[in-house]
């Protein structure tokens, strides 16, 4: 029994921190924010991957670190306490995973070392409609290996180099990929909640798509790399959601209300308390999924599932209540309550929202009952 | 127990909406007060319901009221929502706050001076007593007001005022004396908003928008006659403002908005079918169903006691603290509906963003006009008679408050 | 508009709060709780009838009162908050109402005043196994006029004289009378988390029954009764809330911890405003149902459903926070918490639980909105 | 991060399932210790276990214990609740908290004279800290003991005592000087639970259970070389005696039951088909199951640090608060399920009743061990460092602390 992070993960963690508390104040957040061109900070991803994260998990031979999962959680959590705006999770939770799972030795010697090297960002591409992925949803096909059709809510989709798209080819879904600095590509900003990140819509006439993993395949490898991005990503929101404790923290040992600090009230520090207890319980989970990142199998959809539905319960509750303890001033601009607010929310929708996930949980313990 | 009028109540109604009918704009532009021409067409408005004894149903027609019953104000309010909407907003703090306390408290000249133009809307008011320092707690006001001779001089900041770019008038609670306990050493005064010496700058809220102001006071001038009862009386007066604030029972609770949802519900799908059908959903808008008509019943309740003569119960301070959770509440679940798409804003949004306005607006509501925390222990200490808070700063001069600077 | 009680309906809620103050203290209650032999409180029985309550809503030409559902609404309250350890609900909610919506003229002369006399106790019987009650799961049946079959979790079933019993025959379901003193009938006590109210299974071996409306309206008349019945179990309900959070407010400002009442601390004042707000948005509901009851149609559906689920939410809310209010003394036998707590669960299972009115009351709202 | 035992853990984990196997009682007949021949089963299991060195496993050799590890502890701690559940019950209180704190306050007689018996099962402890008058608020312990010459006489009340009518001896925190601030008035004993002075009642439960007991002193003389501690620490004392409580962490958090309820949803239907189908119900089954798994992966982040030879975080410290919860919220949602037959409890109801057990159940664990409240008071403390809430009872002599009486 060993469940806590290494002191080698906890020193890459430690400075994973450092790192980003000075390349990543919130200012630089703002800039992405209040400038409607600026799609992300450039300065920052460039420090990223000259820190080497961005290869994290790929294999030395491909020029990335060849480091495990956990090690990628632990640089998670210090993004997503930073609201990095960045195409990172794009990129590496989903394209360089996508990759490492299903692409071909060529594939995955062409671009692993670009996307380790910080020259190729990606973007993952595969919902056309409201509502829970489903494979009847997918119209995106593909006649003649070219690639016709239009994937809404992409994620970095306007800055993206690579994308991975899920379409059909006659009765098979499957994984593509596609150079969208080629011909056949229309993008479109799609404005969103949390402006700190870029989403656009893809539209594509003919566009040369390749395929990733085997036809058919397509449905079974989205859900792989769900599973893997949501492990990813409940770190990111675990980190979130402690910033957010702490600024609630900070803000009522400070503001006084009737003589006396609002932190000394029963109402403040119960609803801390409650968002302390939601934070470790889904701190224990994304634990838990992190460890399952090398297992695989039913024990990563089930972990995966479990440390999704925590963290975006957890960073939700922390952003919404942070908030209402700043009181008015949580609710003005100038303050960075509303960046957790609409970051939470960013976060808990990227890989689909709870609800989804909850299913897939009560489904893979049915099975695993079964079994 | 009977939903529909009485025949008095019928009769009234028939000849308002009769009226209505004739004089409510048609094809209204913009109501908008931040626009010019909204703004216009908001003061014609008032000045024809104040000719036809509409502006202040309730108010003796001496001073320009209607010399009518609240129940009559209550399905005036009702009819006008529907006839003409928005268009009386930025009269309702003056009316329902300002000029009540002026009304109150005021000197004769004030009263003779203030109350017709703005039943009239020929004046606009604010209401200026939040400070940065205390938003749950006005009392705790630092603006100070200093008199030499006649004259008071006026500095400091309030915060949250709505309406303050546009009105001409605003009705401020100020420090007079900093060693006496803190409810004991405030003094209410009007002010005119046009003084050079008042600087309104527009506060920019996380949803975008602007509806609230900060206002600065440099060295603001105010005869002593701008008083507005006695010198150290400013909280007792300030208490009249804000009872008439909780007493202004609108238009009513409009019930559930659980439609939106089982529409947005009809056209996605979850993983295990249509979510019209998704029985999680289902449960979650029957109870936002109940709680929403459970607070429009709770408002029928009291305009039942007002159109009986009768004094309301406190039913009715649960309003907002339950509109709001279930206002949040509901975005966000139906924005996980959306899944992926929940994102988005604005057109490309289902239903054009409908939710992801709410769960922007929401926030707000759950802290404006008294956050969650601060209703509930104002049910629990005047509702349910438990004590109230252990003070640590009563009986203590203000300047001794502990305030963290 | 106007939407409160009546002044002679506040006096008869006035009349009846004091009645019940002075008839059933909580040693009535405590009497049938500790003794497993009493099945119901006779003496209360009594009384109740010498009031003329039994026959509140019964037309004067059958020896009743002839009042509205909302004067039974009031004595419901009444009812509600002292915890009344009688059969009234079934006789008077269920089966005179039965009897009222479906019974012929002959069976209402021969039935109605007895029940209004206090000399006919009833009782409804329709399930028979866990779960919601459905059509499919009505196996009693009738052949040559005679009722066979079981039926489980028959409140009042011990004590009745007569049960309306839903049962098939052929392929028609119905509702039929029954006498319980006559032949081919065998009961059985069944023990229950709240002792205070009898229940008990009854087994049916050719027992004569008499058809009940018209036949293979049965599920269609239990729906009618059970939405009538749930208005004036809501009332109940609300009855007991407020009871709740009285001996909550109570001990609250009596309780010293750390040198001050308990009621000083914002965790329980904050508690009890909450507690307060769902017995306010139950009460609410709970008069739009009122109002329903002489109205009828979709209206009375959705209003009975309304006020089901708030009401059970509320008294829930109310009876566990309460006890938890009191602490270690609320969980001990002696201190009155626990009635509430088991009545509340008795209450909102009685007349299905409210994950079922949900159900039905969205269906409600489908179809008025489709209408 | 690894999941499988180290090999020295693995190799430990082998010696004492072997020990066990061979060891522990086959065919129990009643490990109940309310019942004369479970008690007796209890004492010779704890004594077998001493004889190995597995009755105390981290404490020294030369006091009857293992001198092994916290980690062996925890390891052995699990296998035993496999092996052999329930029978070290009736030691856990002295072993876990009363013996360590003679162990740490005590005087070396008593050292030497209760060690010994209490690791080998032969003499069984209470604790005799909270009262009537103070539930949350051990510190305001009423019971009085007067000094006379070298004798102490005990009067007064103790509550929610465990085992207090099998335990031999009791450890007592007792008020001795009313005129100083309350926690420095209190003074620890221990005392002989078969003194006639002392009388046992059983506190009969809501649940229709009494595992807990109140405890009367009347006139109770006690030697003063029974004190554990300084006259006047008994505050100090206690807060050994509590540390001790929380360090005990147990065989772990046993992980989530919604097993239970996803077999219940199998035999059962809702209006819209099988409740096993059901997305309400399926979306409550994962809330509770990421609730309580994350309590039990919580769990084993304290057990690593332990292992590593760190203090545990605070993470423990919200493991009740979630569990009774989850359980009161399962309860009374399976109990919906089952709709009308959900009232029934034993044979009858579904399940056995197990779910209206946990609902019986569930308010005494949200209570006993610090209420909800309680320990959210205690996480924002502690963990977050907020301010303590304003309190009247310090600096005030004891006698003086307002109590409504």
């Amino acid at each position: 029994m060993d469940f806590d992070f290494s002191d080698d993960q906890k020193s890459l963690k430690g400075e994973a921190l450092r790192f980003l508390e000075a390349k990543c104040p919130v200012s630089v957040v703002r800039g992405v924010l209040d400038d409607p061109a600026k799609r992300y900070d450039e300065g920052l991803w460039k420090a990223v991957g000259e820190q080497g994260w961005l290869g994290a998990t790929i294999p030395e031979e491909h020029g990335g670190l060849g480091l495990g999962g956990i090690d990628l959680c632990v640089i998670a959590e210090a993004l997503g306490r930073s609201l990095a705006p960045i195409p990172f999770a794009s990129t590496v939770y989903f394209v360089a995973e996508a990759l490492m799972l299903a692409g071909s030795d060529a594939q995955k010697a062409k671009w692993l070392p670009k996307i380790a090297a910080g020259e190729t960002i990606g973007c993952f591409a595969t919902v056309e409609r409201p509502g829970v992925l489903t494979e009847a949803q997918v119209q995106a096909s593909i006649q003649d290996g070219k690639l016709t059709g239009t994937k809404m809510v992409v994620t970095d989709g306007d800055i993206a180099d690579l994308a991975v798209v899920l379409a059909k080819d006659g009765g098979r879904t499957s994984l593509y990929l596609v150079e969208l600095g080629g011909g056949g590509v229309a993008r479109e900003t799609l404005e969103t909640l949390d402006p700190t990140r870029n989403v656009a819509k893809l539209t594509f006439i003919g566009a040369a798509a390749e395929l990733l993993g085997d036809a058919g395949e397509g449905m079974a490898l989205t859900e792989a790399v769900l599973d893997r991005a949501a492990v990813y990503l409940a770190f990111e929101q675990v980190g979130g959601a402690d910033r957010c404790l702490e600024m609630a923290k900070s803000y009522a040992l400070e503001r006084y209300a009737f003589g006396r600090v609002i932190g000394s009230y029963q109402a403040i520090k119960h609803k801390l308390a409650d968002c302390y207890i939601k934070t470790e319980l889904a701190r224990s989970n994304a634990y838990y999924g992190a460890w399952a990142l090398g297992e695989g199998g039913t024990d990563l959809k089930i972990a995966a599932a479990s440390a999704r539905v925590a963290a975006t319960e957890a960073f939700w509750f922390a952003a919404k209540e942070s908030l209402q303890t700043h009181g008015g001033m949580g609710y003005t601009w100038d303050v960075d309550c509303h960046l957790y607010y609409r970051r939470a929310q960013q976060l808990g929708l990227v890989a689909g929202g709870a609800k989804a996930w909850k299913e897939r949980l009560v489904s893979q313990l049915e099975r695993r009952n079964a079994a | 127990m009977d939903f529909n009028d009485t025949p008095e109540e019928a009769a009234y109604r028939a000849k308002v909406k009769a009226w209505l009918a004739e004089n409510a704009p048609k094809n209204r532009a913009n109501g908008d007060p931040e626009a010019a021409e909204g703004m216009a067409a908001s003061k014609a408005w008032q000045a024809k319901k104040a000719s036809a004894g509409y502006a202040a149903i309730t108010w003796p027609t001496e001073w320009g009221g209607g010399g009518g019953k609240t129940w009559q104000s209550m399905i005036f309010g009702q009819e006008e929502s529907k006839a003409a909407p928005g268009l009386s907003g930025p009269f309702a703090i003056g009316l329902g706050m300002c000029i009540p306390t002026v009304m109150t408290a005021g000197n004769d000249a004030d009263k003779a001076r203030f109350v017709g133009p703005a039943v009239k809307g020929e004046e606009i008011w604010c209401q200026l007593f939040s400070e940065p320092s205390g938003g749950s707690d006005a009392a705790a006001a630092r603006t100070l007001a200093v008199k030499t001779g006649d004259e008071w001089t006026i500095n400091g900041q309030k915060v949250w005022t709505s309406g303050a770019h546009y009105s001409d008038f605003g009705l401020l609670l100020a420090r007079t004396d900093r060693d006496v306990p803190k409810h004991k050493g405030l003094t209410m005064f009007w002010i005119d908003m046009h003084d050079p010496a008042v600087e309104v700058r527009p506060i920019h809220q996380m949803s975008g928008g602007s509806n609230f102001n900060e206002v600065y006071f440099t060295d603001l001038k105010v005869k002593d006659s701008q008083r507005v009862g006695a010198v150290g009386d400013g909280w007792k007066v300030a208490i009249v403002t804000l009872m008439n604030e909780r007493l202004s029972v609108g238009g009513g609770a409009s019930g559930s908005n659980t439609g939106q949802v089982m529409k947005l519900a009809q056209d996605i799908s979850t993983l295990a079918g249509p979510a019209a059908k998704d029985a999680g959903l289902r449960e979650k808008i029957a109870d936002w169903f109940v709680q929403a008509e459970g607070l429009k019943y709770t408002t029928y309740r009291t305009m039942t006691a007002l159109s009986r003569g009768q004094t309301p119960g406190p039913e009715n301070s649960i309003a907002k603290i339950v509109a709001a959770n279930v206002m949040q509440d509901m975005a966000s679940s139906a924005m996980e509906l959306e899944d992926q798409f929940g994102i988005l804003v604005g057109a490309n949004a289902p239903l054009a963003g409908a939710f992801q306005n709410a769960l922007m607006g929401a926030p707000g509501l759950r802290i404006a006009g008294g956050t969650d925390e601060i209703l509930r222990n104002i049910i629990a200490e005047r509702v349910l008679g438990l004590p109230q808070d252990i003070r640590l700063d009563k009986d203590v001069a203000f300047k001794d408050i502990p305030t963290g600077r």
